[in-house]
């Protein structure tokens, strides 16, 4: 893993940075996607790209407050979202359609979040370079 | 009672592994028998001696391996979900044995309950 | 009988099938990722509510709390058990049937 | 796997007979649980049991007549289902909700089929003593 | 872009939460288990024709022969596509979004 | 057009890995170049030479080493994914590597289009 890279945040992309989008829609623990998909992002940190991540469907509940893995004896990987802002990810969505189907709103989650609505979402996912689902 | 159960998933991709270990820890626990724990489809990859989780983490496959040997379980692989899979006798972790699909229709038979924990 | 449902009521008809068969008596316990349609408030709690005024509704504690859902966000009528509690229930009710 | 025994139809189950039902829920091809699932069918024909499989969900398009897999390059083992009479395993169901909801009918299925209502196959699955999930 | 789709519309949420993401000009293709949401006189046929009318729907043929659906079954304005389709509509359009 | 795929699911249990597999095939058919195929979470299993399917079924495993071997095709398994799931290099097939999650990232850096597969 990287050491955490310090670029101003109005910093301009350079030619080499590519849009990646991190589109997590499975709820963790279930199934190992989540913590797999965070590690992937965790990576990405190290290459200087355009890093967004976005959750919707049960992948909001990956980011919920309040996780305690210990009866189930599995590793509880929530607080790790909050060390994405030391690798200067820091566009963390969330879908509001999912959160409001869900009963949640942005004060339930372990890190800072935009919401956005599926539409504006949309919109993002057109630009990007690449899109990862785990 | 008489349990039996069947794991159709592998270790870590999902829960079901976990949810039957505690299940069958906590089965034994109240005093019941469990004659067989049967693995199934990916479940299969519960007996890979390889499997080397991060520290922090649990090691699934261990912690079946322990518990099979405290309490003298029988943990079965089906052969013909492993050959497809890769998973062979030198590959076996502890405790596991290969066998035929008859060994879980056996299973059905012979206790009161059979538990289903897959995906 | 015992049912027991693992899956998201938001992601699959697990739950939604389950519900079509399980006759008067039954019970039905909500494990794994499946433990999310025990919350109220959200869009599926209605249904959930309606169920668990009609049949045994049982949710599994150790999975409600990896997930960060409180006691006091459940259903009521719902009972939450352990891994011991999960025994018992297949243990007094007849066959088994997971809705994987 | 078993020769096919030849038990009269009307034979009573004996003492060690027990009431197994294996329910199948998935789509074939796309996973493997409908293949892995029929192996565990046809091994269960060598025991002398009483012996349901019930397609519900997706399930019903397990046996549905027409499966082609050359261009996949996969096997199509819709064909083996045939096969169960030979084990004198012939209590096949399938739920009237499902295939109405996937416009089918029981003229669409490879093998002869009874079809029966969500709650009458509910009364079946109470009297099993093991049910399988594939 | 290219949206792809590979799960049953009976059983997952995937195909939906596509046809919420989908925007004017975008092509999807459904695949694996996917091809069942194109079958006509289902319950999930008017949804899919009305996606079809909107958005560049394809299907994937191999996938479609494997699972016994008859190209006469499929809704009107979905076209079938090879493998080397799958390719060329990943080539022509922007990012591929995969909603596994 | 420069494609990569990334694949997530091993190979029987879901079509995932014989899905990626007509993909690349036909990429490389029309002139395309594959730079990489990246297997994570259980697509690591693709890499595993023991791997013995039924005689009349495919064999997925050796598909992949074969058209890996014909085009000089880039076949990296996840490190950290194949640790937990006991894939090392003394079973890893023909044709494949192991290699860190970095080489996802540079694969989505340096092709147009990267290409999922999973469930």
């Amino acid at each position: 893993m990287a050491e955490p890279v310090d670029i101003p945040e109005d910093d301009e992309p350079g030619e080499d940075v590519k849009k990646f989008m991190f589109v997590n829609r499975r709820a963790p623990y279930g199934t190992i996607y989540a913590l797999e998909g965070l590690e992937m992002v965790l990576i990405t940190g190290a290459f200087d790209q355009d890093v967004s991540v976005v959750f919707m469907d049960d992948g909001v509940f990956q980011i919920v407050k309040g996780q305690d893995t210990k009866a189930v004896n599995m590793k509880n990987f929530s607080p790790t979202y909050r060390a994405l802002e030391g690798y200067d990810i820091d566009k963390l969505y969330v879908e509001r359609e999912s959160i409001e189907a869900r009963g949640l709103t942005a004060e339930d989650f372990v890190v800072p979040v935009k919401v956005l609505s599926a539409a504006e979402l949309a919109g993002l996912m057109a630009e990007q370079h690449v899109i990862i689902s785990a | 009672m008489k349990f039996s159960v069947l794991v159709n998933e592998g270790p870590f991709t999902h829960q079901a592994s976990d949810s039957a270990y505690h299940f069958v820890k906590a089965a034994i626990g109240k005093g019941h028998e469990v004659m067989r724990v049967f693995f199934y489809h990916d479940g299969v990859n519960n007996g890979a001696k390889l499997s080397s989780p991060q520290q922090d983490d649990r090691n699934i496959v261990k912690l079946w391996s322990q518990l099979g040997k405290e309490h003298g379980l029988d943990l079965v692989i089906c052969v013909a979900a492993a050959l497809r899979r890769g998973i062979k006798d030198d590959v076996l972790a502890e405790g596991f044995r290969i066998s035929g699909l008859g060994q879980l229709i056996e299973a059905g038979m012979e206790t009161d309950r059979l538990v289903v924990f897959g995906d | 009988m015992l049912h027991t449902v693992n899956k998201s009521p938001f992601e699959r008809t697990a739950l939604a099938t389950c519900l079509r068969y399980a006759r008067e008596g039954d019970s039905i316990l909500l494990y794994e990722d499946g433990v999310y349609a025990v919350r109220k408030a959200q869009s599926t709690t209605a249904d959930v509510a309606a169920a668990a005024a009609k049949f045994k509704l049982f949710v599994l504690g150790p999975d409600l709390d990896a997930r960060g859902v409180r006691p006091d966000q459940v259903i009521d009528g719902i009972r939450i058990v352990d891994y011991g509690g999960f025994v018992d229930l297949a243990a007094e009710n007849g066959p088994v049937q997971a809705w994987l």
